[in-house]
């Protein structure tokens, strides 16, 4: 990946550049102070040298004027800092409407991927560049984090909620991932490579139907097999509301609230399906925790947004 | 200063009574600061030891030199021995100790037996943790966070975590004592603003102990119970939340690194002010500084949370507030520095772990910045860069502090003389190896190197092998004074009462002092750092 | 403020045999004792802060849960410990009040009254727990709720999710408070002695009085306790019976 | 010389202690009825003033240093930055919309 020296990691998504320019500024305002201080200290300990035993140092107790100066100075430059951060941050965690989804499960000690059309892949990530893409991280276990260098992207992987992150690559190779977070024996063997591909090249390795034989169960199967079909039926007659196009609208519950219908949401609805039931339907619905695991809970999301009337 | 004339000492706290029975039931500050300093010395050996090991392993990309398992007990040792058995009591309970109740003028803290009750809850929560690191060890990393720890870990956490809890009851001690004497035993006319800014910066580093340990003991007291009894408080799979325990944890853990830094600040204060013979520049706003770190740092722990699903409006005030901590920072680095402008700026050893605290706390506290700018964390949580940059901080900073304070106290606190030369090249090898291991990691974190990683990818070996031949040097510096400090204890020159020339009520009694610290009653009347006592002074 | 200064003038006074060798007076000494017992009362703050910060996440997540689980409690035990503690606070204040006027009598019975209160508390506290093991009320492996019915059989319960953080949250406030209690009751035993060897008086009573802060202090605890454990589960399907 | 210790009358005390009878039976009374969103403000605000009955007259805060009122202050105070900046979390994870930010 790199031969020499490497002081930076490749640069392969649609914000690497910036980041690596905030990393700079950081950098620049950190290497500014430091050789300021460094210089004056060093350049008084010589000037001010004492030259007999009994001296002492001048009578000076103080200035407004400079304590004002070094407070609003690093004042302004750390709210500089602060504002770019904040909007970076905020362009990293919302993303783009048009954004093909990934289903990504972290478990102790590999990454299971789920593409669109169910293929699947484990701890590789094929993903076609100048191309959205979000990612939906959940956990069967402990905390994971989902990190892509090269990407510049990061992201916790929390068992029982899931998580978001979004990046475009840009650039067509092999990059690292890493689990960030501690996660027990194998933590640095929870590693793998994303692999950047033209969108062309994606969609073949799609058609080819991933790394690996699907021995999961489809969400569509999922979604027959425990039963979910008998009660929620696409026509809204079932004795489960219809899950037709719920995927993102809003939802009116029974207490008169009124929530939008995201990942997590889903995720709620089959796992505790007590806490938050549609407006007139019965609470009859069995939760699902402990029977599904993450990576099926995930299918079935999937599938379930794939619903339409 | 009113001088308090040095009778020929009868007897240093050290001569009488002798005895085993007689030390370990003292409730002398200045002997219990000795225990103190006896303990945290093998703590810090203990820690050292194990850092070695992750150092040693990380030499090579492949995992060969130890086991994972073996390496996930040893950097978790590594934190939780530094943490909470080192960093935390360090400055604290040694110099702290030693001195507080010396400079307020008074013959001892508040309640002598809770200080040395402290000393035993940090020893019995010591020996609770050195037993899991025989018994089976610890794999959680000192963060102990849930799920992993609750649930997961195969290793003995109930009963680290036990040993974490009492330790920090020590600590809580320590804490309250120093608040209670320094509110309620200064000397007649020691107001606050003529305490020295060691006496401020310990005042601050109290108000967090006695505010944020108590939330750290009843975290690890919930994920212990959670272990032991499957409460499901922190469990997804009943309803809860494992991300409320890293709110709980860092409520404490990120004011602790104040704890840990607070205390070097202020011995850097003193050493500052006496190398250059002058009064301390802005003395008012050095201590509110100390203060305002102290408070604001309460407010800032959810910048360890912007990926952990924590909202993040949660985490905009987070960052914002974060920011403005590092203010007082950068007031108190200004400060020192204009302290020696005009300065009579001695070369002797305890200037130059001034001068490498400074160079190596304004990195530290810098490359915190980045890790407080959100969009910048994304890039470095959990990190290299966090490892470099707190250990920038807590090692370049606060060991760096505490070296320099031990030996410019040194001669008072036993009345020898250590042998110069040898202290400033401890200074400088530990200024070069901490920053041949520490600097590359910096590197190394921006490249996407996960922290607590047994094997990583070959071409991040070269930074890693940097790093490892600097801890080597670093190592060689801290056990060059553990020798020539020892040695000087027996084959010492005597110290006489002020060896530095330097203002302070530690000055004016003798080295090493008497049992009651002064031979007669004091009374202090005039500013703290009164090198040129012409006129009445104006603070600020 | 009170420092050394202040005291400067009382320390050529002959030393009361209970001053410590580095306070100048008695005076300085009490003070320092109180500081000290607010300072360590402030840490018990954020010890049981920690607690109620649990508390107020998940009674936010699960509104229906908190409610259905405080209605298993039992109110009247819980009253009745409120009412009890009330009392010992009182007998606490008239103790630390007979110190100060000097009256060891006085001391002897509102110490006793204060203990016999405590001991009242945590009897009371066995039997609600043992109602609750009965129960299946227990979080962790052995969660297995069962209400019992009008014939006195048990039947299973339906709770809804984080009930069970519900009662691991009850089981631990109110086992860190009941901890508190039996610390609490120990100190006054050894407060009971040291009065009953006529050890305090009005120059000297700062034993008794920092003991009293905490006494008190460990009855604020409870006086929020009851009403966030014990009392929400009235507006769910009207009062318990 | 400090006002700590001034001897209360034993009338004051038990008054306090009357008012904090009354204060149990007003908040077990108030659980009976359903005031909607305002049950919890009701009886956190009767326990509040039940516990500022204690503090400042069973345990002497009224008449006792501005220190000791400080100290109390804080404490509470810092209660209130740990529930705040946590619920400041809490409360607005819905609010962007995207799941685990």
């Amino acid at each position: 990946m790199s031969n020499g020296i490497p002081l930076l990691p490749p640069s392969a998504s649609s914000v690497s550049t910036e980041m690596d320019l905030l990393y700079f500024f950081l950098t620049g305002v950190t290497a500014f102070f430091v050789v300021l201080v460094a210089a004056l200290v060093v350049f008084f300990t010589i000037r001010y040298r004492r030259r007999s035993p009994d001296e002492v140092g001048a009578d000076i107790h103080g200035s407004l004027v400079l304590e004002l100066t070094w407070t609003i100075i690093p004042l302004l430059l750390s709210m500089v800092m602060f504002g770019w951060g904040a909007s970076l941050f905020f362009r990293l965690s919302r993303p783009p409407a048009d954004s093909m989804e990934i289903y990504v499960v972290g478990k102790q000690w590999m990454w299971k991927v789920q593409h669109p059309e169910g293929v699947r892949e484990i701890n590789q990530l094929h993903v076609p560049i100048d191309r959205n893409v979000r990612i939906t991280l959940g956990s069967e276990d402990v905390i994971h984090d989902y990190g892509i260098p090269a990407f510049r992207v990061k992201m916790d992987a929390v068992p029982g909620k899931l998580t978001t992150m979004w990046f475009r690559a840009t650039k067509v190779g092999e990059y690292h991932i890493y689990c960030n977070q501690y996660c027990g024996l194998r933590h640095s063997a929870m590693v793998g490579e994303v692999i950047a591909m033209e969108p062309q090249a994606y969609e073949a390795w799609l058609a080819g139907g991933g790394t690996i034989a699907s021995a999961a169960p489809s969400g569509e199967t999922l979604f027959r097999e425990y039963g979910c079909a008998s009660c929620h039926l696409l026509d809204s007659t079932g004795r489960g509301p219809s899950l037709a196009n719920v995927a993102g609208s809003q939802v009116k519950l029974n207490t008169g609230a009124t929530v939008t219908a995201d990942d997590n949401y889903l995720r709620e609805s089959i796992m505790n399906s007590q806490a938050k039931v549609v407006a007139g339907y019965q609470p009859i619905m069995p939760p699902f925790q402990g029977v599904i695991n993450e990576e099926n809970l995930m299918s079935l999301i999937a599938y379930i947004k794939t619903l339409k009337k | 200063m009113h001088q308090v004339v040095s009778t020929p000492v009868r007897q240093s706290y050290l001569d009488a009574p002798y005895g085993v029975a007689a030390w370990l039931l003292t409730k002398d500050h200045k002997r219990i600061a000795v225990l103190y300093m006896i303990s945290i010395a093998i703590m810090f050996s203990l820690g050292a030891v194990f850092a070695a090991g992750v150092r040693a392993e990380l030499l090579t990309p492949k995992g060969d030199l130890l086991s994972a398992d073996m390496y996930n007990k040893l950097f978790t040792m590594h934190g939780v021995v530094m943490v909470f058995f080192f960093l935390v009591p360090s400055i604290p309970a040694t110099l702290g100790n030693f001195l507080i109740p010396i400079m307020c003028g008074t013959k001892d803290l508040a309640f002598p037996r809770i200080n040395l009750l402290s000393w035993y809850l940090y020893i019995i929560g010591g020996l609770i943790v050195l037993a899991t690191a025989v018994n089976g060890g610890l794999d959680t990393g000192w963060t102990f966070y849930t799920p992993y720890s609750s649930q997961s870990s195969p290793t003995n956490v109930t009963v680290a975590v036990f040993g974490v809890f009492v330790a920090g009851f020590s600590s809580i001690l320590t804490g309250f004592n120093f608040i209670v004497t320094v509110h309620r035993m200064r000397a007649p006319g020691l107001t606050w603003f003529r305490l020295p800014l060691f006496v401020w910066a310990h005042y601050a580093t109290s108000l967090v102990m006695i505010l944020g340990t108590p939330v750290i003991a009843i975290t690890v007291l919930l994920v212990g119970l959670e272990r032991a009894l499957h409460l499901g408080i922190f469990d997804p799979k009943v309803g809860g939340d494992p991300v409320l325990m890293q709110h709980l944890f860092w409520f404490y853990s990120h004011p602790a690194v104040y704890i840990m830094i607070l205390p070097g600040m202020g011995v850097i204060s003193e050493l500052v002010a006496a190398v250059s013979r002058k009064q301390i520049f802005g003395y008012g706003f050095v201590a509110f500084s100390s203060l305002a770190i102290a408070v604001i740092g309460f407010l800032v722990w959810g910048h360890h949370l912007f990926l952990s699903s924590q909202s993040i409006y949660a985490g905009l005030v987070f960052s914002f507030i974060s920011m403005l901590v590092a203010v007082p920072s950068a007031v108190k680095t200004f400060n020192w520095t204009a302290t020696m402008y005009k300065g009579s700026v001695t070369w002797e050893s305890p200037t130059y772990f001034v001068i490498g605290f400074m160079g190596l706390f304004t990195i530290g506290g810098l490359t915190g910045l980045f890790l407080a700018t959100m969009g910048m964390d994304v890039a470095l949580h959990d990190t290299y860069f966090v490892i470099a940059h707190f250990h920038y901080i807590m090692v370049g900073g606060a060991v760096m502090a505490f070296m320099g304070g031990l030996h410019f106290w040194w001669p008072k606190m036993f009345g020898k003389l250590y042998p110069e030369a040898w202290a400033k090249a401890c200074a400088i090898l530990i200024f070069i190896g901490f920053n041949l291991t520490f600097f590359p990691q910096f590197v190394l974190g921006y490249l996407g190197m996960p922290r607590r990683y047994y094997s990583y990818p070959d071409e991040l070996q070269v930074w890693n092998v940097l790093s490892t031949a600097g801890a080597t040097i670093l190592g060689l510096g801290y056990i060059l004074p553990m020798i020539y400090l020892t040695y000087s204890l027996f084959k010492g020159a005597n110290a006489p009462a002020n060896p530095w020339g330097a203002k302070g009520l530690e000055w004016t009694t003798a080295s090493p002092p008497p049992t009651f610290n002064f031979e007669a009653p004091v009374v202090v009347d005039e500013p703290a750092y009164n090198y040129r006592p012409s006129g009445e002074v104006i603070v600020g | 403020m009170l420092t050394g200064q202040d005291m400067i003038g009382h320390a050529d006074h002959p030393h009361h045999p209970r001053l410590q060798h580095h306070f100048y007076s008695m005076e300085q000494q009490l003070e320092a004792s109180i500081l000290g017992m607010w300072v360590f009362l402030v840490t018990e703050i954020m010890f049981f802060g920690g607690l109620f910060m649990a508390y107020i996440v998940y009674r936010t997540a699960y509104p229906e849960a908190w409610m259905a689980s405080s209605h298993e409690l039992n109110v009247y035990m819980g009253g009745a410990n409120t009412l009890v503690l009330i009392c010992s606070s009182l007998t606490m204040a008239l103790a630390v009040r007979s110190a100060q006027i000097g009256s060891r009598r006085g001391q002897i019975i509102n110490l006793i009254l204060t203990i016999v209160f405590g001991v009242t508390f945590l009897v009371v506290k066995y039997f609600e727990y043992k109602a609750k093991f009965d129960h299946g009320l227990v979080p962790g492996p052995h969660w297995d709720p069962h209400e019992v019915l009008a014939n006195g059989s048990l039947a299973p319960l339906s709770l809804p999710l984080g009930s069970q953080i519900f009662f691991s949250l009850y089981f631990i406030m109110t086992g860190i408070h009941a901890a508190h209690m039996v610390a609490g009751v120990v100190l006054m035993l050894i407060i009971l002695v040291m009065a009953w060897k006529g050890r305090f008086s009005a120059d000297y009573y700062g034993p008794v009085e920092i003991s009293g802060l905490y006494w008190h202090f460990v009855d604020i605890v409870w006086i929020f306790l009851f009403p966030l454990l014990y009392l929400l589960g009235f507006h769910f399907g009207g009062p318990p019976v | 010389m400090s006002s700590a210790h001034v001897v209360v009358p034993v009338r004051l005390y038990v008054t306090i202690w009357l008012a904090l009878v009354v204060g149990t039976a007003v908040t077990v009374l108030a659980a009976h009825q359903d005031f909607g969103r305002l049950n919890t403000p009701i009886a956190l605000g009767i326990a509040v003033t039940k516990a500022s009955l204690v503090v400042l007259f069973f345990m002497g805060v009224r008449s006792n240093t501005s220190l000791t009122k400080v100290v109390v202050i804080a404490g509470f105070f810092w209660l209130f930055i740990l529930f705040g900046l946590g619920m400041s979390d809490y409360l607005s994870r819905p609010w962007l919309g995207v799941p685990g930010r």
